[in-house]
């Protein structure tokens, strides 16, 4: 499903985002890109989604080599791919009911579809009652999961997550591990960065530990470590 | 096309972002107006300077010594000339008449004279007056027209010299003058009502920069900011409008009931209001669709 | 007080918005340009009209039957008006010698007269034109002045009755017409500048909510802002003044080369320059001011 | 050093900030603010601020009265508090160090002491090759790192830190406490919400408990649970 051949992405300032990256995440797989603050967790989530450009060596994703890639062909690869961002990403104003329609309306999904959809998954991760807030009127934790609604809505084939539980508490967060690992179960591939210690060593999955950029451990049933 | 959805996307942005909808509508509305304004200025100035265009005219003196036929024959050949608009032709005793009258109750002189020393004369108003030089210059050398000779030019042929010339020159130059001024008044506006929906749209780019990630393709993205900014364009340019017609009026009634020589001409106000109003909503889709470029990365 | 700190900060912050900034500059510039021609415009239009005005004048014409005491003392009298600038005395000769002038070739007409009809006259020049109408009326019953009884105005006491009242109203109305567009064209600039601000500055309202957030005073966060209105401004009027000044050459070298016989006002630059340059700037001033209270809740 | 009567914060829409809060915090205290997501921490911080107004009640910290301070002091008021915020809120025209010499620049510290202290502070967490980055230029840890060395430097007498670790890896968050205690040690009155029960439990300090905005336990030497 995500393939990275030779990839090195240098930013301008000297700074290092990935260090000669080779991995290869199956379909269906369920992984967690670990490592330090500024390891470059963020930047190998950023390549998948084509936000960024390698300096160096391709991305594959899907079948589909990003770097040949044309332009208008970028936004229907974004829809297949479900993403959690690290800072939410909500559009500042829209109703966070808004917010997780819009990437079913960037589908063109039919507006009953819609209506029936949106409830639901905003039920799920417990913000049936703050549809129509602002995203501003929420607390972090809340948008937090907004963002992982709108990840969600479309049932993507990939789910990208980056952090998406650095703003929840215990139980929250398992709550939303558990989706994540039932949307697994369905056949979709899963790859989250995190920093929650506990959440990896109960989960035994396969374990992407990222250093300086580049990778110093991928183990199957890793632990955090 | 959704069209709907964009729709109402783009009348929520309005609200939503109001302060940057107050701004542009009112840039929209203040450049417009003042372009109507100097529009109205112009069309006003453009007929009073025909008027006069149209006022100056050639007089061609003929000597007491030409027969009738040869008068009416030099009659024809002027109505001939393709030059011409109309010919008038002025007897001795008509110009007489119009001395008598303009000298008022001075006719003194009049009284003095012998006679009628006054030479008959056709009066030729052409269809462009630039011509004038030119046509006048084929009667200088006509055995009945009345040139004194060596005199430049010559008195028979009375066009206006040096009149006509001025008169020309300062209406070419006012309507060139008032013409750039409306076109750099155009420019302007264009330039400031792009900026301003450029600004607006600036200040939104992170959300550009989300709906991209988020699947959305260049055209979704530009629908809604395009419809917004002709929303803009024309809510502005109506109000725009309204005021130009109000000051029109109040202008026009001013000087119809203090200047009342002065014609004022009647603007083609409907035309004026789909111009200003459609003018100001492509100038809001362009603005908003140029603004786009930049974010969408086209 | 930090001003080399809050300096950098508003120059820094110029460059890295440079987009806001770009947009802010060219509104400055582009009103300021505008504003900058209209004035010239002003300073032209306003000296013809004063030229205009200047020539008006009262005639009185004297009566063939006055004695040259009651002529003279006509003549002291005048010069004793406190609203007369100049009196000149056309004797009966002068008049004859501007008609023969007047007429040109064409003397057969006063070849035609026996003596000198004409009559003896004093052309007056008043102080203010606008009081053209009272003085001519002191004239009218004057036994010596040649009033044509019944007819009104009096013949006789020529101050051009028509057409001096449409010249002065003509004037008049043109002052006002162009002060009033000034005026509205110096509100309109104020506003799109101070509204290209206001944008500006609400796009970086979150910047001004954290500097609340971390313990500055309203008028540490102001000073920078304000310097960069300033920078602003003065920028943009800068190169509104450059491009004001290359126009205003163009424009009378134009004229002066073209239509020689007007006047072009030499505009007052260096004023004209600091008015620009130090309007920009407290309009910028101003406008960020203005723009911050609203997120300084003041 | 912070006291809460009776303080009762309604958002609109009917969101409930907090109901009925009785708290007092005493001078170089150390407590930990816990709760689910949307419990209240966050209102809890911004009304110590004076970042909002309570509905009722009274805030009183460093024994005034908030409610009745007048607007000139309120800037004053907040330099007494270093803070961390949730969303990091970095000036983002201004490079890293910028921003920590902005909260130094205030308080008007003559240009020599600025020049030590900051780069200083931002060795301590860990960014002395990042001071002169942009704040978008820094990974999420990056840029909550920024947030923290910030609130620091100005040596305040009393820091509220709003889950200053929710996007640092288990090591990096073992650091900044270290500097939090030792902070803490020195006199400084320390209020920090968090979501980290493993560090909860290891401090074993003062635990206020946040549910739907009211307080549901607060125990000295409590446990996260
Ligand atoms: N836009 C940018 N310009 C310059 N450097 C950048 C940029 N974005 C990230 N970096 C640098 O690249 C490195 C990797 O950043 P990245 O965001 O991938 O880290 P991360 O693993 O996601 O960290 P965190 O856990 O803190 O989110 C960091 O050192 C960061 O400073
Ligand atoms: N500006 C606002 N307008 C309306 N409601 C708000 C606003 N800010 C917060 N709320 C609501 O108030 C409640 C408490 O929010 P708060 O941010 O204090 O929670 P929190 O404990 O910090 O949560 P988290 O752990 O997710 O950061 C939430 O239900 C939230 O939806
Ligand atoms: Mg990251
Ligand atoms: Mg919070």
């Amino acid at each position: 499903m995500i393939k990275f051949e030779n990839v090195t992405k240098h930013y301008d300032m000297g700074n290092v985002g990935l260090q000669d990256v080779n991995v290869h995440i199956e379909r269906g797989e369920f992984a967690f890109l670990v490592g330090h603050s500024g390891s470059g967790k963020s930047t190998f989530i950023r390549l998948i989604l084509k936000e960024l450009e390698p300096n160096e060596g391709t991305v594959t994703v899907a079948g589909r080599n990003l770097q040949r890639m044309r332009r208008s062909a970028v936004p229907y690869h974004r829809r297949n791919i479900g993403c959690v961002f690290q800072d939410f990403k909500l559009l500042p104003n829209k109703t966070v009911a808004d917010n997780v329609a819009y990437s079913l309306r960037v589908t063109n999904q039919p507006a009953r579809a819609i209506r029936r959809k949106v409830p639901e998954i905003l039920q799920l991760v417990g913000l049936g009652e703050k549809m129509n807030n602002l995203p501003d009127e929420l607390s972090a934790g809340e948008q937090q999961r907004v963002s992982v609604a709108r990840a969600f809505v479309n049932h993507p084939s990939l789910l990208v997550a980056d952090e998406p539980t650095g703003n929840l508490d215990p139980d929250t967060s398992v709550g939303i591990m558990q989706l994540l690992y039932r949307i697994n179960r369905t056949g979709t591939t899963v790859l989250m960065a995190t920093h929650d210690r506990e959440m990896v060593d109960k989960m035994r999955k396969r374990v992407i530990a990222l250093e300086g950029g580049r990778i110093i451990r991928d183990e199957d049933k890793g632990l955090y470590r | 096309m959704q069209f709907k959805f964009f729709f109402s996307e783009a009348v929520n942005s309005l609200f939503k972002n109001w302060v940057m909808s107050v701004a542009a509508i009112v840039t929209v509305l203040v450049s417009m107006f003042l372009l109507g304004i100097v529009m109205i200025l112009y069309f006003n100035v453009e007929d009073v300077i025909k008027d006069l265009r149209d006022k100056l005219e050639i007089e061609v003196f003929i000597k007491n010594t030409a027969t009738q036929d040869e008068i009416n024959q030099l009659g024809e050949e002027i109505q001939a000339m393709p030059e011409v608009k109309t010919v008038y032709f002025v007897s001795k005793e008509e110009a007489l008449d119009r001395m008598r009258e303009s000298l008022g109750e001075n006719t003194d002189i009049l009284d003095a004279m012998s006679g009628n020393p006054l030479p008959a004369s056709y009066e030729i108003a052409l269809k462009d007056p630039e011509d004038i030089r030119m046509v006048a210059e084929r009667f200088f050398d006509n055995p009945i027209v009345d040139n004194t000779p060596g005199s430049d030019p010559p008195d028979g042929v009375k066009y206006g010299a040096e009149t006509s010339e001025r008169v020309l020159r300062f209406t070419t130059m006012l309507l060139i003058g008032l013409t750039s001024f409306v076109a750099l008044l155009t420019v302007a506006s264009v330039l400031l009502i792009s900026n301003t929906i450029r600004l607006s749209i600036f200040a939104r780019r992170r959300e550009i920069e989300i709906m991209r990630l988020v699947g959305a393709t260049n055209w979704f993205i530009r629908w809604p900011y395009v419809l917004e900014g002709i929303f803009t364009g024309v809510m502005g340019a109506t109000v725009a409008a309204v005021l130009i017609i109000l000051s029109n009026n109040m202008f026009s009634n001013y000087i119809r009931e203090n200047i009342v020589w002065l014609a004022v001409q009647d603007i083609p106000i409907l035309w004026m209001t789909v111009i200003v109003i459609g003018g100001g909503a492509i100038v809001g889709a362009l603005g908003s669709g140029m603004a786009l470029r930049r974010f969408l990365k086209v």
